[in-house]
């Protein structure tokens, strides 16, 4: 059986799990913990450095690569699914360590550099980022450490959401297009005076809603004077061309009253 | 637990909670600190009075406590939620403009000059504003209403009459237009004005 | 308007607004009233002076000022719910440090750091948390994606910018200096790129 040592076979909620139960048995669920407690090659590395209290700078690449390695036996022994990171490091570590072992040739003093350095530079840019999780992890958090505070309000409610607006240029455009899509221009030319009869038809239209039989003297008004007369008397033809209204004399000489198509057959029929 | 702890919890309670809380709620909540329902009371008291004459304040209503704000201020707030006024679409317009122009008119009739059916939103939309009115019905099979435009129309667009209507212009689609030829001219040296720039 | 009746509308505008709100925007919603930006910012000074001891505080983020409660009551208000806050895992943080720290960043650097293949997963939890975003490539072969924090991000831990952001080592240098130089002028490249977008 390989040597233990104190390797950790991992964490759990933070804390190394330090040994292996006696009967080598492990609860499935372990495995997987050991398997995500290092969040990494990297992780592992660096927690073997600190472990031991070696300075990263003066990575002791001997011992370090052993127990990387022994760490990552018992991973495969433990029949883990080694993630493949795992191995590419545990090259790396061979290959470092085996350049340290090789004589270095005097000439190249020049351009030698540490086979460490990389290893070396990688470490402290993990060990700086992992400082830098924690701090993430420490700092309030959002729904975890505050929450953002509200009142009720009912402003809201009495908001009135404002009302389009309109110019009237963009009405007469608007009578041109719809003219133009039915080209009906020529035939639906608008002319100014015929929209006061317009006026004065929906006028009597209306006035025929409240009362059903309307006088016809009392649509003409003498102070609208003899254009006004004209008008309304131009509307009510109008309104008898369209079948509108009708325009009755019960007898010759008698009041001629203006009155509702509808009325008519109500009349008829009672 | 400190009364100055728990007025801190319970101001921040009020003020995260989704619904108005209780007295006997906020007393459960801390029933692990063995908070009574005196101190409970006291704290919201003393909320109260402290934001008395705020921005917000706390507020007993029938469901419990909820800090709100001051009724006076709410014309100014209700600015965060108002809304630019939106445009009314082509086909509003053009139902509009034909029932100011050739009133009285039925919906049927307007669906004819434009080809294509008015929908019931276009038309309550009008007659919500007070634009347009129904002044009568045609006798014919299923009497249609008759739609004419009303004072407010007149009063909105300041026209004293519907004869200060302005003349239709022509439409701008057609061929021969001199107009937009001469436009068409303007942008060009414009945009070469630019170019030069 | 008196100093007393703006601070009271901003006081109940910052809980009722959906989102922080910049002193510009607060600025802008008085401006029918000619409040001034010094003014708006003696209000939000006094403001955060009031709030100092109490259940909830006036806090600036990155988008704006808003009121959240005292970070160690966390506890006591997250009874008001079920679910317990979410734990996130050391391999997410640390690629959401990295990204916040030595942003813009690609997968592959966070990779080469953290030694490891960068789960899908994590990267789409944190654009989806609308923490990452993409803000242009890296002109190299693959053209790979530089991603960086975003304002979610701050305002998630509370923070106003990134230099509020504790301190961590700087990234050592390498032997091979003039690669990383270019490179690094490359990333400033690509950003200006997007920002003109």
């Amino acid at each position: 059986m390989r040597q233990q040592q104190s390797l950790p076979l991992g964490f759990v909620r933070g804390k190394p799990v330090l040994e292996k139960p006696d009967d080598l048995y492990i609860p499935p669920d372990a495995l997987e913990l050991i398997l995500e407690t290092f969040a990494g090659p990297m992780d592992l590395l660096l927690y073997l450095i600190r472990r031991q209290k070696l300075d990263i700078i003066e990575l002791p690449i001997l011992p370090i690569t052993q127990q990387y390695m022994e760490y990552v036996e018992m991973m495969k022994d433990l029949k883990l699914e080694l993630a493949a990171d795992y191995l590419v490091m545990a090259a790396m570590l061979a290959e470092i360590k085996s350049r340290m072992l090789l004589p270095r040739p005097a000439s190249d003093e020049e351009e030698d550099v540490d086979p460490r350095a990389e290893l070396v530079r990688r470490l402290r840019e993990y060990e700086a980022i992992r400082q830098g999780a924690q701090h993430l992890d420490n700092l309030p958090q959002a729904e975890r450490d505050f929450f953002v505070a509200h009142a009720n309000t009912t402003a809201r409610e009495t908001v009135e959401s404002p009302l389009p607006e309109v110019v009237l240029h963009e009405l007469a455009l608007a009578m041109s297009e719809a003219l133009a899509q039915a080209k009906l221009l020529n035939s639906h030319q608008v002319q100014r005076e015929k929209l006061s009869t317009r006026e004065r038809m929906s006028r009597i239209l209306d006035l025929l809603q409240h009362k059903k039989r309307l006088r016809l003297s009392d649509l003409f008004e003498p102070h609208e004077g003899r254009a006004g007369v004209v008008v309304s008397f131009l509307a009510i033809l109008e309104l008898v061309k369209e079948a509108l209204v009708e325009v009755v004399q019960v007898n010759p000489f008698t009041e001629i009253h203006v009155t509702h198509r509808e009325q008519i057959y109500a009349h008829s029929t009672t | 637990m400190l009364i100055q702890q728990l007025k801190q919890a319970i101001e921040a309670l009020l003020f995260v909670a989704e619904a108005p809380l209780t007295e006997q709620q906020l007393v459960d909540h801390f029933a692990a600190e063995n908070v009574t329902r005196k101190q409970v009371k006291e704290v919201l008291n003393e909320l109260q009075a402290d934001y008395q004459e705020r921005g917000v304040q706390l507020i007993h209503v029938a469901s419990g406590y909820r800090f709100q704000t001051r009724s006076e201020l709410g014309g100014i707030i209700g600015r965060l939620w108002q809304e630019k006024p939106v445009r009314y679409s082509q086909a509003l317009l053009e139902t509009l403009a034909l029932i100011a122009y050739r009133q009285p008119i039925t919906r049927g009739d307007i669906e004819e000059i434009r080809g294509v059916s008015v929908s019931s939103t276009i038309m309550k939309t009008l007659q919500e504003r007070g634009w347009i009115k129904v002044v009568g019905h045609r006798e014919v099979p299923g009497r249609p209403q008759l739609y004419a435009t009303t004072s407010e129309f007149l009063d909105y667009f300041s026209l004293r009459d519907l004869s200060e209507l302005p003349a239709i212009p022509e439409p701008a689609t057609t061929a021969d237009q001199p107009g937009q030829i001469a436009q068409i001219k303007l942008e060009i040296t414009a945009e070469r004005a630019t170019n030069e720039e």
